[in-house]
């Protein structure tokens, strides 16, 4: 509530908003404790006790009181006082950690389940967990549809109309973006395979390759996703290496 | 100002100079060679350097490792090749400047000196100036506990539209094959079928359907057609033993049952046998 | 005339003044991308350029106008925002060297003839041994230089299209860092040494040097290093105390 009546006053008087970069040519009044307190903290490589600091510091200086307007001048700040056991040291604030990493993507082959996984949802898409379970004779781990969905290509499209409602998997525009293609209809079909000598030509009679379909309207069979259905582990994941 | 009064003055510069600089000594008083000489000499003139008498600075010098000579027998080389070159220069500034000279004149080479001595006075002002600057760690500290940035792997997986295809056209050609290779078809023996079919019969003396009875044992799409056919088979053999009557009114219509009552070889077991190739027909083209 | 108009608006709302504690209560309302410049350049260990930082810092951030306001924010703290060969650094600010003296470990005092030799190099840059020994008038000893590339300040830069060969010196990054400089430009009494021309000296022809450059581009009159050279006793060597 505070912080609201207080957001409140500052928006009633813009001249004192942050926004002015000519605030800050007032010349500020600072008592000098606390420039002598921001370069000892900031030159330590250790926090320190608020007695090995009123040691640094001159005679005259009120090292608690400097501390805690120090604390409060930082507060809002990209750098925080603050006190770890009790003793004081500057921290880059807790909420701009994201700031302080550096994302290094490191390149990762697809695995061989997966990327059958994969080609099967793209082919016979939209395709339930089951349905890709009878495709492959495997039963599909659960790692594999969460490394797919953690790249972005695969997403679960709604839940087939059938016992259990299982959810329906299909490819993404990043899907086609990250394998070159303009559409889904590009995917080779069963002549295309055989031409290039991937599928040979021992193949039962019967034997098809289903003209995939990415369309994002759903199909008859299909329902709509619920709240919280992406919520279920199936979102992308922190990866754990 | 004597040579001998200026060599009184010296010591002091020397020990304040060793003081500083011990290992780096140079045989007379602790001057960093000639040069160095040369410029202190100068700067007692007290005059802007540029004003310098060189004709007075040679005078000066030569008079100093002469006095130097005194005391120490020993001079290093370079205090003596810089002083014949200042008695060359003396002599060559005292005596009328011939026309045939070859190379720099007397006065070129003065100037030369006084410029090198300009030079060296200058970078020491700069050196001395440079030094004063605040010096990092010594008068001003970077971030004493900096905070190492965190290196996020966040892995880019990759595969190539042949991984997929191929991936793809693989596992389905495998799997197509292996279906035609092992037909796991499973099968209900005739014996099954009878001993179902006595427990079934057995418990009703009334007409029933085949089939009602046996949609507890067809629990899979996939093993009707051999339920039906091992049962069917098996009702003629108990038709033919005498232990059930079977009845169809019409083609492909339900085939009823029951228990067979009463005579063993009864009326309807002709009719039931002629029956037998129309309804065995139907069921292997469902199957 | 602007400032004094400000100082008077402050005169006139004392509450405004920083000797009022208050004042820090209200909540400041920064522009968040001084929040996140504080934060990296507060946590980096090294000067970051602008261009790291942008490329850290969201798209929308204005990154020259956030620093510059930055460093006016800090100019009067015990800790102000520097630049130091072209990077961005917070430092102690230059006054508080007494508080903070007793954290340092004295640094070697450099011998005057290495003294001289660094300010030789640095102004005259690129510059061989000979020239050194020709403007100090004393031969330089092996020592001087060792101890002056140990310290990371200089370094051989190439060698000279003359005679011999003979390797030419710089100054390092490290050396703008230790002295506090933005660029080998800001060399205290460099324009009044260029004004004297003493730095053209009376070199012989070719060895003449104008301006001093660090620039990491070789000059005309340099060669590459070859391999090896650094290992001819020149590299930096581990101290032996």
């Amino acid at each position: 509530m505070r912080s609201l009546a207080k957001q409140h006053e500052v928006i009633a008087h813009p001249r004192a908003m942050g926004g002015d970069y000519d605030r800050d040519a007032v010349p500020e009044i600072r008592p000098e404790e606390l420039r002598l307190l921001e370069a000892l903290l900031f030159a330590s490589a250790e926090p320190l006790d608020e007695k090995t600091l009123a040691a640094r510091m001159p005679d005259w200086a009120d090292v608690r009181a400097a501390l805690d307007r120090l604390q409060r001048e930082y507060a809002s700040r990209g750098v925080n006082l603050v006190r770890i056991a009790g003793k004081w040291t500057f921290r880059t604030a807790v909420d701009l950690a994201w700031l302080l990493a550096r994302d290094s993507v490191e390149p990762r082959k697809l695995s061989r389940a997966a990327t059958e996984t994969l080609a099967i949802i793209a082919y016979h898409q939209p395709v339930t967990r089951a349905e890709i379970e009878e495709i492959r004779g495997v039963s599909a781990s659960r790692g594999t549809l969460d490394v797919l969905l953690e790249t972005g290509w695969i997403r679960p499209r709604g839940r087939r109309k059938a016992p259990g409602r299982p959810i329906t998997f299909g490819t993404t525009d990043a899907f086609l973006s990250h394998f070159g293609l303009d559409s889904i209809g590009d995917l080779p079909g069963l002549d295309e395979l055989k031409g290039t000598g991937l599928l040979d030509g021992q193949l039962p009679a019967g034997f098809a390759v289903p003209v995939p379909s990415d369309d994002l309207n759903l199909r008859e069979d299909e329902d709509p996703l619920e709240p919280g259905d992406l919520d279920l582990g199936l979102g992308p994941r922190v990866s754990e290496g | 100002m004597t040579p001998a009064e200026q060599f009184q003055v010296d010591p002091e510069i020397a020990v304040e100079r060793g003081s500083e600089e011990p290992a780096l000594i140079v045989d007379v008083e602790g001057f960093e060679g000639p040069l160095d000489l040369l410029l202190m000499l100068a700067r007692q003139q007290k005059v802007d350097l540029a004003k310098i008498s060189i004709l007075a600075l040679a005078d000066q010098y030569l008079a100093f490792i002469e006095a130097a000579s005194q005391v120490r027998l020993e001079l290093a080389a370079d205090y003596l090749v810089m002083a014949a070159w200042l008695a060359y220069l003396k002599s060559r500034l005292l005596l009328p400047e011939s026309n045939d000279a070859v190379g720099p004149s007397a006065e070129e080479m003065a100037a030369a000196l006084a410029l090198r001595l300009k030079r060296l006075e200058a970078i020491r002002g700069a050196a001395e100036r440079l030094v004063a600057r605040p010096q990092l760690e010594r008068d001003v500290f970077r971030r004493g506990a900096p905070e190492p940035i965190v290196d996020v792997k966040r892995p880019e997986w990759t595969a190539t539209l042949y991984d997929l295809l191929s991936a793809y056209a693989a596992q389905r050609q495998k799997r197509a094959l292996a279906r035609v290779r092992v037909p796991q078809r499973q099968v209900w023996s005739l014996a099954e079928a009878r001993a179902a079919l006595e427990r079934l019969v057995g418990g009703s003396d009334d007409w029933s359907r085949l089939d009602e009875y046996l949609v507890a044992y067809v629990t899979e799409p996939g093993l009707r057609a051999t339920v039906y056919a091992s049962s069917f088979a098996a009702t003629l053999e108990m038709v033919r033993e005498g232990l059930v009557e079977i009845h169809q009114h019409a083609v492909f219509a339900p085939i009823y049952l029951r228990k067979r009552i009463g005579q063993p070889n009864g009326a309807i077991g002709p009719h039931a046998a002629a029956m037998k190739t129309e309804t065995k027909g139907e069921e292997e083209g469902r199957g």
